[in-house]
């Protein structure tokens, strides 16, 4: 028995130290209590995954940047065809320099201004669409879930308009509309909603009927406010993580949509259209910057979305809370 | 669950109805030159006239959706009219559906297969070396345009040479077995990333249960624990999406066929679409939606064989 | 024909990696080496499949490249342009030009996909594919163009008359086969390679019904190949057809096509693994190619086409509000505004974007493009004032400056500067997009953009032409046409009234109008039809009435069609020379080489061709054909 | 007896409760079910999971629509369309207690909220503070400190979570309270807790109760009268110490028989009943619903109650 011990035995067995408290049954409902706050410890796991608060930074800088890029110094315009003053002829394919930082593409527009400039027009695509995604989409995806009534009706519409090819709807609407930066979000808009409110609707059925909502419901609680405050407050972490996804989800839709011809006109720089370019050049090794400086930024956004999105979801996660 | 059954189906049929129709109607409102490909300029007006009227499109839309309907009923799915004039549906796609089958039942077997290891691969090293490897993996295939990473996979896989002959061979030959490899692997990508992160985030959430916990007191191995109660629950909600997924191969892989010339379905409503071939597209959403709601159907039905716990008769009560 | 479609490239580079190429040096009266001539099998892929090949029905170019190759017409081109005899062995045309008489070439076969003897090939089969032509329920596509010229054939089109024996086709004996026209078509021959007078047998017509063409089994073969295999968007197979009467000059024994919807970005690579015979070079990896010295001795220019493009100026504005439509109506009715943007568009800069390599290769000064037709041993483009315009590149800054400055001062005060130009693109591709942005910059920053305002607008590829050339609503656009047959008639039509380009006929100059209520141009044109039996005089009418085009600047001539770059094995110059009908599209003749040929053999090659076509072209003259 | 005398505070007539599957016929939870409750008594409901008791329960509180029958509040009826004005008087006058104090609480709410969330919809305060004084009384009167209204459900244990969802019920100061299974959901140590909670506050506030359990021991405490429910159909009721003194019905029977007693010797000789819904022939004649003796309904039919009345001597 080492000295330290027994130093620690004497005291427990010195009754001067611990002596008997009083019985008391408050003091006693107060064990084991913490301050705890839902959004503070979600922040404090989130704050504690240090990948996250990396990306977000650097998500939160790449949306600073791109907004502040154009006022910067030297900056080119995106759409500047850059001529060779010698031969008169537009300065194509040129590799990155201390003039074109990313280069030239087929037609002698600087890329760097371009990728900016097509960040920054997908990006708030991508936010647009998110919002009204998250907005229209929970709106009919709680009001589906919660209102019984209605969903064997809302199911059947569902189906159907799931089941009409959205090629037909964006061919439509660019037919209608013409290509441009408006049809582009409409389109997105028109069509994003239905797996957001789908996916809501799912969620509040299954918290539907839990117990906390038939109180509610015996207190005579209105179904708009046990909607907004026992049904979405679950959501809130799914729901995030959706929006954090639908970002490059609706990236990736912009590419595909560009790639059959339903996409931005192409003298708006976006990151569809880019990557299309790109695409068309990947096959000479020479001029595969092209493609990569897009597909980096794409990546990078994606992935950053993606992380972020999953480790919100983890951090909004009650039972992560301990 | 019979009667059951039968309301489902019929429900599904309006449902299938109106998707057609409505599909059908806006149809319709593309303009008329996709009818006519390139030679519009060189047709006399007379001789535009008598190619709609060949193809039925000079009816009024509701005599062209009974047309529709009337030899459907007669199990005819009629004739392409743009796509291949007058070759029946039924043959052009006879030919297609066995490629995107079976590229699409292999997939999805690959996937699973290399999609459940690695999420519980993750699970169990949750935190650690591999699960970050996966994980990036995950995120890679995620993250990278598909467009692209496909692409590059089928360049410089192809370009591989042992003694100088290449491994694989660039374009899929219904002959060459090994030309099945790349375009297989290439499929199962994607759904090997999604199933692994959907295994991994169910295990992950599994293994924090309480039952699992009791199970570990009770002395339980690992391993028994996997199997007896993590694995089996897991597949309960998958049942559910799986006939889905099954059914829905034969539309195919648009990106992927299109790489490796396999004669697939993957594209051809795209295809059928652009090109305006109203019949075509009637007949592929028709059997798309049948094939989709049928899929979604067999999901429940196959959910509530296996999880006991579940009633396709709902009782509910409303206030 | 059309302007830009989003098939058009897709279907030209099908047909490019298909045939490969045109023309060769080889001898007109095939030497004896000739058909010794040993060549390998072709390996392609496309990415434009074709839909049908009932050849009398379709009217597009990919599916016109298997008619070409599985079925002969009555006359063929050899490969310096000369019409040959083919199915008919000699014809006869009477002193009014009306009654064409063609002797059927005896012992040619019909043959079933298997290679099983079917029928003969005989004068009648003519007339049962004119009646499946002229019946408006199978919908022929090119139907028009016979009953243009047939007689009595448009009345029984039209349901005029029932009896078909009125018709102007007719089998005399079973080898003899008389035409008789609604008025003398001095370049009818030209139109007898054209799928619509290609013969069919009347019993299989019956026997398959609707489904005629519908597959490789639904049609019978007398060309040079039998389409062994067709799996539709999989594969295709033609094998030589042993029984052909000109088999020694088919070289190709077999020719696989694959369906790739990624032909274009695979290509290349499959070229260089030696897994295909021939590859198109994207314009984006050319210098790829060009600075690879392994690769560059690979690479050749494409033949261009005959396809016409040039940019319009549209006098029946409809266009939207916000383009100002009644500014545009104003400044284009002012020539020295149209002459400045004439004089003022860099040809050179904008078609960088398609060839950055040899941009003034597809150089077009006129519409009708060089090489198309000839007279008197002189090409229709260096005739009369013709020849001033194909002699001088249109891009002058100096006189557009000059013209702008006319211009402004004429219009001040009527006009809002800048003025707005409406210019629409499809986009469905990135090439036309990008010359939209450089005609933009290069002509705003030439004119100023005080002066004018262009706006490129993009349009989706689904109804692009409906929604932007036909309805009038553009001021400025890129638009094409192709030849129906060989004679310049044929590019008089987007210009003549009724046409749907750009409706000069709404003009309000009072120069282009005549007493009789025709336009100037419009008599032009009736002139040089009516000239039917002097080709050449024809051909200085049809000549001088393009030259008023150009000069009055209704359009901006810009370039042809095709070109770009090709790596193949394909010998080039060898398969017969058309730029009309399809003989242009046949494997006869050519053969696989064992290097592919690059850039200066291919100029040399080309030079030598050229040469032998001016020498057989003045033979044909002086024997006075 | 003086019970006719007696203030009925819930009426239920001929109650039926059906719910609609996916099959034709609708499932009935609940049949032709009729009882009384007086004021300030606290009126036991018993039966095994799925009798149906819930579902009576629920029916009051209008969750659960009816098919057939009536439920009257102090005489006004209160099932089916109902005027809005009575509508907000019930919502007031009827509160429930749930049975599971994890579930039935919203975990992202703070009890702040969750205790006055009935007074938002009655719109039951004068202002912020008013709101906050009747918050804190209410927590007060359950045992429970004021401050921790700031606090979040998950952050109590489960006898003070329940005594939460009894101060949310209280706040709105009802006169009937319905408690379904308020402790079966707790840990033995703290049941009495809450029946004594639950008591006191009946005494203090004049409270009436329909308290629904499975558990008869539990009634037997709590409950004066007793109410036992099975198959949706109300088999017997009588007084507490009536039912448990003299049971008829053998589903009575058998569940009394089932209760454990503390002791090891009794509790060893003890015959469980168990109940054969066989043993009763309804086929030709059907039973009905029959005061046997003062207060004390069974449901038998002739030949049954022949029986009974034999037993009752």
């Amino acid at each position: 028995m080492s000295q330290k011990e027994q130093q620690v035995i004497q005291a427990i067995e010195d009754e001067a130290l611990f002596t008997f408290a009083e019985y008391d049954p408050e003091a006693a409902e107060r064990v084991g209590y913490s301050d705890y706050s839902y959004w503070g410890s979600t922040l404090k796991i989130f704050l504690k995954n240090k990948t996250a608060i990396f990306l977000l930074a650097l998500m939160a800088s790449l949306i600073l940047f791109t907004t502040i890029q154009p006022y910067l110094p030297n900056q080119k315009s995106p759409t500047k065809i850059h001529v060779d003053p010698a031969t008169g002829h537009p300065l194509r394919n040129q590799k990155p320099s201390n003039e074109y930082w990313f280069g030239t593409n087929v037609i002698g527009q600087d890329l760097w201004a371009r990728i900016w400039s097509g960040t920054r027009t997908s990006l708030l695509i991508a936010i647009i669409v998110g919002i009204w995604e998250v907005g229209f989409g929970i709106f009919i995806g709680a009001v589906w879930g919660y209102v019984r009534q209605i969903d064997a009706f809302m199911t059947e519409a569902y189906n159907v308009i799931n089941n009409v090819p959205t090629t037909i709807l964006l061919m439509l609407l660019a037919y209608i509309l013409r290509p441009s930066f408006r049809t582009m979000v409409i389109a997105m808009c028109a069509t994003g909603w239905l797996g957001m409110a789908r996916f809501v609707r799912n969620q509040i059925v299954i918290i539907r009927d839990r117990e906390y909502n038939l109180a509610s419901r015996c207190l005579g609680t209105p179904t708009s406010r046990i909607i907004t405050k026992n049904l979405l407050p679950y959501l809130v972490s799914v729901i995030v993580m959706r929006i954090a996804l639908s970002i490059p989800g609706t990236i990736g839709w912009e590419v595909f949509l560009t790639y059959i011809g339903l996409g931005l006109p192409i003298d708006t720089p976006s990151l569809g259209n880019l990557l299309n370019e790109g695409r068309q050049v990947m096959m000479a090794p020479a001029l595969r910057y092209q493609l990569v400086f897009p597909a980096v930024v794409l990546s990078v956004i994606t992935i950053s979305f993606y992380v972020l999105g999953n480790a919100f979801a983890d951090a909004s996660d009650p039972r992560n809370h301990y | 669950m019979l009667k059951y059954s039968i309301k489902r189906l019929l429900q599904s049929l309006v449902t299938v109805f109106i998707v057609i129709t409505l599909v059908f109607l806006l149809m319709r409102l593309l303009p008329e030159e996709g009818y006519f490909g390139d030679g519009y300029d060189k047709l006399t007006p007379e001789q535009r006239e008598n190619i709609l009227r060949k193809f039925g499109l000079l009816d009024p839309w509701y005599i062209q959706l009974r047309n529709f309907y009337s030899s459907l009923l007669k199990g005819d799915l009629g004739k392409s009219i743009i796509y291949r004039p007058d070759v029946p549906v039924i043959d052009i796609i006879k030919l297609k559906i066995p490629f995107s089958a079976a590229f699409g039942l292999a997939a999805i077997c690959v996937s699973l297969f290399f999609g459940l290891t690695m999420g519980i691969h993750m699970a169990r090293n949750k935190g650690r070396f591999w699960d970050k490897v996966w994980s990036s993996y995950v995120v890679f295939i995620n993250a990278v345009p598909a467009a692209v990473y496909l692409l590059f996979i089928q360049l410089y896989i192809t370009g591989l040479k042992f003694r100088g002959r290449s491994i694989f061979p660039m374009l899929f030959n219904r002959h060459d077995p090994r030309s099945w490899i790349l375009p297989l692997i290439s499929m199962s990508l994607g759904g090997i990333a999604g199933y692994a992160l959907w295994m991994r985030r169910y295990m992950v959430d599994q293994l924090n249960q309480d039952y699992i916990r009791l199970a570990r007191a009770k002395g339980m191995s690992d391993k028994q624990i996997m199997v007896k109660h993590v694995m089996r629950n897991a597949f309960v909600p998958m049942a559910q999406y799986l006939p889905a997924s099954v059914l829905l191969t034969i539309s195919g892989s648009i990106y992927i066929e299109s790489l490796y010339s396999i004669p697939g379905m993957g594209g051809l409503l795209v295809d059928v679409i652009q090109r305006q071939d109203n019949v075509m597209v009637q007949a592929l959403v028709l059997i798309y939606s049948t094939l989709g709601i049928w899929g979604l159907f067999l999901g429940d039905i196959l959910m509530a064989i296996f999880d006991p716990r579940i009633r396709l008769e709902k009782r509910e009560g409303a206030r | 024909m059309k302007v830009l479609k989003r098939v058009i490239p897709v279907l030209l580079m099908a047909v490019v990696l298909l045939a490969g190429c045109t023309p060769t040096a080889e001898e007109t009266d095939t030497p004896p080496e000739s058909k010794l001539r040993e060549s390998g099998d072709v390996y392609s892929v496309y990415s434009g499949e074709i839909t049908t090949i009932n050849y009398l029905v379709t009217s597009t170019t990919a599916e016109f490249s298997v008619a070409a190759n599985v079925v002969d017409c009555l006359v063929e081109y050899d490969h310096l342009g000369i019409v040959r005899p083919a199915l008919a062995e000699s014809w006869e045309v009477s002193d009014d030009g009306l009654v064409w008489t063609f002797k059927i070439r005896e012992g040619v076969k019909w043959y079933t996909y298997q290679g099983e003897e079917y029928a003969d090939v005989t004068a009648q089969d003519w007339m049962d594919a004119a009646r499946y032509l002229l019946n408006p329920d199978n919908a022929s596509a090119t139907a028009n163009i016979f009953y243009s010229v047939v007689k009595n054939a448009e009345e029984y089109y039209l349901g005029e008359i029932d009896d078909f024996e009125q018709v102007g086709v007719k089998a005399v004996d079973d080898y003899t086969l008389e035409y008789t026209l609604k008025h003398p078509v001095p370049y009818f021959l030209s139109m007898l390679t054209y799928c619509p007078f290609m013969p069919a047998n009347g019993d299989f017509l019956e026997e398959v019904g609707d489904q005629f063409g519908t597959d490789h089994t639904k049609i019978l073969y007398c060309g040079a190949y039998i389409l062994s295999e067709w799996r539709h968007q999989d594969e295709r197979i033609y094998e030589k057809n042993e029984n052909y009467w000109d088999a020694d000059n088919i070289h190709i024994k077999k020719i696989v096509s694959r369906y790739n919807k990624e032909a274009a970005t695979l290509a290349p690579e499959m070229f260089l693994r030696g897994e295909i015979t021939g590859a198109t070079i994207p314009t984006a990896s050319l210098d790829e190619w060009m600075n690879d010295p392994e690769k560059s001795k690979m690479v050749r220019p494409a033949e261009t086409s005959f396809y016409s493009y040039w940019y319009t100026f549209n006098f029946d504005p409809n266009f939207p509000d916000e383009y100002e439509p009644e500014n545009w109506k104003i400044a284009v009715n002012n020539k020295n505004f149209r002459k400045a943007i004439f004089h003022g568009l860099d040809r050179v800069s904008a078609l960088l974007t398609l060839d950055p390599y040899e941009p003034e290769r597809m150089l077009n000064n006129t519409i009708t493009p060089k090489n198309f037709v000839a007279a008197g041993g002189k090409d229709y483009t260096m005739i009369g004032d013709l020849a001033k315009w194909t002699a001088s590149d249109s891009f002058d800054p100096d006189l557009a400056l000059e013209y702008r400055d006319k211009a402004r001062e004429e219009l001040e005060g009527k006009c809002t500067f800048p003025i707005k130009v409406m210019m629409p693109y499809n986009t469905s591709g990135t090439q036309w997009a990008n010359e939209s942005q450089v005609v933009e910059q290069q002509l705003e920053g030439l004119l100023g953009e005080d002066f004018i305002d262009i706006i490129p607008v993009g349009f989706p590829p689904t109804g692009f032409l409906n929604a932007t050339r036909r309805a009038g609503n553009y001021a400025l656009q890129n638009c094409n046409w192709g030849p129906d047959y060989a004679d310049p008639e044929t590019y008089t039509e987007p210009f003549y009234p009724d046409g749907t380009y750009n409706w000069p006929e709404k003009a309000t100059d009072p120069a282009y109008l005549l007493e009789d209520g025709r336009t100037v141009y419009q008599k032009m044109v009736d002139d040089a039809k009516a000239e039917v039996l002097d080709i050449e005089r024809r051909l200085e009418l049809f000549a001088a009435a393009e030259a008023y085009v150009i000069e009055e600047a209704w359009v901006i001539p810009f370039r042809v069609g095709g070109g770009g770059y090709v790596a193949t094995k394909l010998e080039p110059f060898a398969s017969p020379y058309a730029p009309f009908g399809v003989s242009s599209l046949q494997y006869k003749g050519q053969i696989v080489m064992e290097e592919p040929m690059g850039m200066e053999e291919y100029k040399a090659a080309r030079e030598k061709w050229e040469k032998d076509r001016a020498a057989a072209l003045e033979a044909e003259a002086a024997a006075g054909r | 007896m003086t019970q006719n005398e007696r203030e009925v505070i819930i009426e239920i007539k001929n109650l039926r409760v059906e719910f609609k599957g996916k099959g034709r016929k609708p499932f009935r939870a609940v049949d032709d079910v009729s009882f009384e409750i007086y004021k300030g008594e606290t009126f036991g409901l018993v039966g095994e999971t799925g009798s149906g008791k819930t579902t009576i329960g629920r029916a009051i509180v209008r969750i659960n629509p009816t098919a057939a029958g009536e439920i009257l509040f102090k005489g006004r009826r209160i099932n089916g369309v109902i005027p809005k004005e009575l509508d907000r008087e019930v919502t007031r006058k009827i509160q429930m207690i749930f049975q599971d104090p994890m579930a039935s609480l919203n975990e992202r709410s703070k009890v702040d909220y969750i205790v006055s969330e009935g007074l938002y919809n009655i719109k039951g305060f004068k202002d912020e503070q008013d709101r906050m004084a009747k918050v804190s009384r209410a927590l007060l009167e359950v045992g429970l400190l004021p401050e921790f209204a700031s606090r979040f459900p998950h952050e109590f244990s489960g006898g003070q979570r329940q005594r939460i969802g009894v101060a949310r019920a209280l706040i709105m100061e009802p006169e009937f309270i319905i408690a379904d299974e308020p402790i079966s959901s707790l840990d033995v140590s703290i049941r009495a807790q809450v029946l004594n909670l639950l008591s006191d506050l009946q005494k203090t506030k004049g409270l009436t109760y329909l308290f629904i359990s499975h558990d008869l021991s539990v009634v037997r405490f709590i409950a004066d009268r007793i109410g036992v429910i099975h198959k949706g159909r109300l088999v017997e009721l009588a007084e507490t110490e009536e039912l448990f003194g003299r049971p008829f019905h053998p589903y009575t029977r058998a569940l009394l028989s089932a209760i454990p007693i503390p002791d090891p010797q009794i509790e060893k000789k003890k015959k469980v009943l168990v109940y054969d819904p066989t043993c009763h022939d309804y086929s030709k004649d059907k039973p009905k619903w029959v005061e046997i003796t003062p207060g004390h309904f069974v449901l038998a039919n002739e030949e049954e109650l022949r029986q009974y009345e034999a037993m009752a001597g």
